[in-house]
């Protein structure tokens, strides 16, 4: 059919891709990492006997996993204006995306915290250890190796789920490509090379998960045997 | 703009949680059934099958569902293949879905543990007999509870399907916005509705899954 | 069912070799199992008894040497794995019962899948191999309802529906506290009467003496000693020795 | 292959590609009905040309490779015409033209290009009022682009924006909901030929527009359905 | 470090009553351990023994009655379970060595986390505990790089770096084959020798024989009969009797 592609036209802007990419990773990174320490004291949460901060947890997480990521960011991004707060697109990005995919990592991290056997923390308690020793030394660590492939997928997730952040004029991968397209009118050749882009991304990304992987788990990294 | 919010548009909104819900079920069925093959695919004997799926996994998981729908619908247009909306958002839900569905299953399928293979082939069942009567329905309990945990996620990712034409609940609400300019009425609502939408089958899933003992992780898309 | 006369050995091993790796397991066993005998093997953990049972059953293949188990050549590659495993019966240390069908569907499953048995027949064999182990009033209980020494001993029935011509069983009782023991030995003790041809790799010393017609004692991937249960009060080798001599501790 | 023109005139139908969520282009009305200045125009065209009208719901994103893919015969949706676009569609004479502006709010001291020096400004990203403000790389702009002119008016309204760069129809649109930020327009931007889009290739498909859009300017129709929607006049030279 | 003589006992339990729910588990338990002794608790599986020790060291809440532990009065809701489990060690059946932690972290994260001892002296003492269990050359390995017995030793010295005043054994070696069985019974044989105050579940009635200063059979949640050793050989109650007679089946 009558489509020339012409992908110099769009390449030629290269260096707003190669922003937009880099924006991209670092909005992933940074809200990986706040993410995954909100969604683990948020598993902590869930598990204590506490039944207002056990509470509170359930309903972050179940109003979190249940509506859509471009409602949330709304919210955050105009209600903070609303209320007079003004951040950056920037911040508020990170801050929407961290909310969010705290509330996957804390189901997963639960599900890592479960199967840690009880015998474990029970040795561990035999041993005179305080709750939180035994969070820090017994639980964190092996639950973190057992649930590892499903954080690796969550936030790659995050970072493919981060393209929702363009609504807020947030300049990532997606919103690079919105006003390049919009601009050529070239949105084929843009869209492939933006397909090409996440999928370097998210080996990056894997890759990153790999190799930390091994500084978080010497054992693992001794003797390649799952836990 | 201008004007307030009336039935006509909660109707309208009405119309878009409506396809909201078929879409995700033809992405459920689809992707459940290909996501089935590629299961089976992963851990099949032949090596480039292995590899091949292995391969059309992490390329699907490394896209975003957007570009997906984009490349299916014009993409096979452009290469001369016209195909309606529906079909074009069928086939890209299709295979998305089913490399999330697959990479479950495919869990689920070999946390059968080894002896239970064994002791299946020690009764001299055969491949499809142990397959059947032995593995698919243990591995169904282990992978029922992230299955039904990653519906949640496909309904709310079918509003991506509006890249392709499809007014769903969340294009329906950006257009009764684009005209009536309330959003925050308006995003509540979409939000409620979602969670409407979402939230049993959350809580069908931790029932599930409480109910069967744990373990089990989440492979829940955002 | 007395046919403890018989002319060719229903097992033999000669000469197996098996390595994991750059781990060889087992290091040229040979053995044989006439019809009607019950063979007793023995040996300290890691020296290849499970190996060497897993091998009969082809669930290891092997790296040399020759395996001929109820006329099929197991160590060839073309041998016909499910008629093999229907002359062949395994009992593993974990019961590996079905978790998910009550104990009539665990012992009937193979019986109508593999046989063609007509489902009335095969709950009527299902009662039978039941009561064989003391067992009919759990018909319709799930594996998970059950003890431990009943899970094993379903397991023990589920094999026997198969009529198999000889019954594997490694270290059935050692998941068992000493009671429950007693049950599962017992429902063995009544197999060997009966004349069924058994091979068990077996940690209890004191079993093995009463029951084998013969005992294998493996160390380091071979057959060390062997002969009839009296090795085990008067061993010959120094490493047999040794081994009675732990084990005693245990009595 | 076959002459788009033979090809709608067979068929008996007009498929145009609109964006209904960019008001008061395209948006609905009270009742849910597609209603805006293109929706009008595109209506005028059906009608004139004794033609079924099939809107094909588009997003910003998709108006180029509905038409490029066959999936809609033409674009009437606020398309401006740029040297760099028309290397990839071809457009029409302009049937209307869009004034940009940047635009404040009423109580702000923003008379010219040195005060919005410290001032964000919002816009709907890849139109040519983003294009046209991010070329005046000396002026050293804080630009925050959005999605769309819903997303852009409600960050004006919150305030997360102090200034605008839109139509003036929107900037004016912008405080009648919100009488607490009213926004008018303060420094004149530019003003685009909006444009029938069409696949490339099709002389005449574009001839028989350009004489239609010719014909509906002389009669003043093209005018009036402007004026209906947009508030204001087209251009003298565009008045009949 | 015999100590043999002391006045007062080191454990007492007072007509101790547990219930799970509708199930009665101990029903009035009583008995005492004095300094420097070894008891060691019989019975068959469901008798309550594990439930018995549990509460001593607090894993379990009790219903009714008295727990004295060193000194601490384990009953009492307001018990300082951390100094309380720094005087007692537990070792139970599945070792639960920390699979993450090398050996030595396993042993040395206690003393520095809870007594805050320097790493340098942690790591000495590690060395010495493993030693006391004939370890040393494992300082590096991870557990599931040990056998079953290698592991189970790591987890006593690992109780011992604690240095308790009181140990706990809960069936040790009941996972365990003969040959490592008798690795791990050794050790504690050492300890009984160097005086350490010993409560041990066992099915091991040969070791039980020969190691415990005084025996005490349970029965559906009730002290059954207990005494010095010989109550082994010559039982008073039929209960103890039957149970004996079916524990031989395993030696
Ligand atoms: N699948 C395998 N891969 C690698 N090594 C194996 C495998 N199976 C067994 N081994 C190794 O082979 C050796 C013999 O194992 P085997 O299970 O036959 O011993 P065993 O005599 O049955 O011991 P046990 O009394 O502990 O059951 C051991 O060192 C074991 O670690
Ligand atoms: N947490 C629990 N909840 C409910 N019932 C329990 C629990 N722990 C133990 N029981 C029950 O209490 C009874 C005594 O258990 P316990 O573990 O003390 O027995 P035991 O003498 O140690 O047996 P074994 O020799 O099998 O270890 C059993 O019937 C057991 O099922
Ligand atoms: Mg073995
Ligand atoms: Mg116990």
């Amino acid at each position: 059919m009558g489509i020339q592609l012409d992908f110099p036209a769009v390449l030629e802007r290269w260096p707003s891709f190669l922003g937009g990419a880099a924006l991209t990773l670092e909005l992933a990174a940074l809200a990986t990492m706040f993410g995954a320490l909100l969604g683990t004291l948020a598993a902590v949460g869930r598990g204590t006997h506490n039944a207002l901060i056990a509470g509170a947890c359930k309903v972050y997480v179940e109003t979190i996993r249940n509506t859509p990521l471009l409602v949330q960011i709304f919210l955050v991004y105009f209600g903070l204006a609303s209320l007079g707060l003004k951040f950056s697109a920037f911040t508020v990005a990170v801050a929407a995306l961290t909310i969010n995919v705290g509330a996957y990592t804390a189901e997963i991290m639960r599900a890592g915290f479960e199967a840690i056997p009880r015998g474990q923390i029970e040795a561990a308690e035999g041993l005179a250890l305080s709750r939180v020793q035994i969070y820090w030394h017994i639980i964190l660590l092996p639950a973190v190796e057992r649930v590892y492939p499903a954080l690796t997928s969550q936030f790659v997730l995050l970072m493919l789920a981060s393209s929702v952040c363009s609504q807020i004029s947030a300049e990532e991968l997606t919103a690079i490509a919105n006003y390049i397209q919009s601009d050529t009118y070239r949105a084929f050749e843009t869209y492939i090379i933006v397909a090409v882009l996440y999928v370097i991304l998210s080996l990056v990304m894997r890759a990153g998960f790999w190799g930390l992987g091994l500084v978080l788990f010497p054992r693992r990294r001794r003797l390649g045997t799952p836990l | 703009m201008g004007g307030h919010l009336n039935i006509n548009h909660l109707i309208f909104l009405g119309h878009g949680a409506l396809w909201t819900v078929g879409l995700s079920l033809i992405a459920l069925i689809g992707g459940g059934t290909v996501g089935f093959a590629i299961a089976l695919a992963r851990i099949s004997p032949l090596k480039s099958v292995r590899l091949a799926s292995a391969a059309y996994v992490q390329l699907v998981q490394g896209t975003p569902l957007l570009v997906i729908l984009f490349l299916g619908y014009f993409g096979l247009a452009a290469i001369g293949l016209q195909v309606s909306p529906l079909v074009a958002a069928s086939a890209s839900l299709t295979l998305y879905v089913a490399a999330y569905l697959g990479e479950i299953w495919r869990g689920s399928i070999q946390s059968v543990p080894k002896p239970q293979w064994e002791a299946a082939e020690g009764l001299a069942l055969s491949r499809t007999q142990r397959m059947l009567k032995v593995i698919l329905p243990q591995a169904i309990r282990i992978a029922t509870p992230p299955t039904v945990g990653f519906m949640v996620q496909i309904i709310k990712n079918t509003s991506l399907a509006s890249v392709v034409g499809f007014v769903e609940l969340m294009r329906s609400g950006q257009i009764v916005n684009n005209s009536l300019f309330e959003p925050f009425v308006i995003y509540a609502i979409i939000a409620v509705v979602y969670f409407a939408m979402c939230y049993p089958l959350s809580l069908f899933s931790q029932r599930l899954e409480r109910r069967m003992g744990r373990g089990r992780v989440n492979l829940a898309p955002a | 069912m007395q046919q403890n006369t018989s002319s060719e050995p229903i097992v033999s091993l000669r000469d197996v070799q098996k390595s994991f790796g750059p781990l060889k397991v087992l290091d040229g066993v040979s053995f044989a199992v006439d019809r009607g005998e019950v063979l007793a093997i023995i040996g300290r953990s890691g020296s290849g008894k499970s190996t060497a049972l897993r091998c009969i059953d082809r669930f290891e293949k092997v790296d040399g040497g020759e395996i001929m188990v109820c006329g099929h050549r197991v160590d060839r590659p073309d041998v016909d794995l499910r008629a093999l495993r229907q002359d062949v019966g395994i009992v593993f240390q974990s019961y590996n019962l079905f978790p998910h069908l009550t104990i009539e569907q665990n012992i009937t499953l193979a019986p109508c899948a593999v046989k063609k048995m007509a489902t009335g027949q095969a709950k009527e064999l299902a009662r039978k191999v039941l009561a064989q182990v003391g067992l009919e009033e759990k018909l319709h209980a799930y594996p998970e309802q059950l003890s431990g020494g009943q899970q094993q001993r379903a397991a023990i029935a589920r094999s026997l529906a198969m009529q198999p011509k000889v019954m594997l069983f490694d270290e059935v009782t050692s998941a068992l506290d000493p009671e429950l023991t007693g049950e599962v030995l017992k429902v063995i003790e009544q197999l060997a009467a009966d004349g069924m041809t058994m091979v068990m790799v077996t940690h209890e010393m004191g079993f093995a003496k009463s029951i084998a017609d013969r005992i294998v004692f493996m160390h380091r991937g071979k057959v060390h000693e062997s002969g009839p249960a009296s090795i085990l009060t008067s061993p010959t080798t120094p490493e047999l020795r040794q081994f009675v001599g732990t084990g005693n501790l245990k009595s | 292959s076959a002459d788009l023109l033979d090809d709608i005139m067979k068929a008996k139908k007009i498929r145009i590609s609109t964006d209904l969520a960019i008001p008061p282009s395209g948006m609905m009305d009270a009742s849910m009905k597609p209603t805006g200045s293109d929706v009008e125009v595109a209506q005028l065209l059906a009608k004139d040309w004794g033609l079924e009208l099939e809107f094909v719901q588009t997003t910003g994103a998709t108006r180029i490779p509905n038409v490029l893919t066959g999936k809609a015969d033409i674009i009437i949706s606020t398309l401006s015409v740029t040297p760099e676009r028309a290397k990839v569609i071809d457009f029409t004479n302009r049937y209307a033209t869009l004034q940009s502006d940047i635009g404040c709010m009423k109580s702000s001291s923003v008379k010219g290009w040195p005060d919005v020096k410290d001032k964000s400004i919002g816009v709907s990203r890849g139109t040519t009022q983003d294009t046209t403000l991010s070329n005046m790389k000396d002026k050293d702009l804080k630009i925050a682009r959005f999605d769309d002119d819903a997303t852009m008016v409600t960050a004006a309204v919150s305030g997360q924006v102090d200034c605008v760069g839109s139509s003036a129809t929107i900037i004016n649109q912008i405080g009648v909901k919100n009488p607490a930020r009213v926004f008018e327009s303060r420094i004149p931007l530019a003003t685009f030929d909006l444009a029938i889009g069409l696949k490339k290739g099709e002389p005449r498909l574009m001839d028989k527009l350009n004489a239609w859009i010719a014909e509906n300017i002389k009669n003043g129709k093209l005018n009036a359905i402007y004026k209906k929607f947009h508030g204001v006049e087209l251009p003298l030279d565009m008045r009949g």
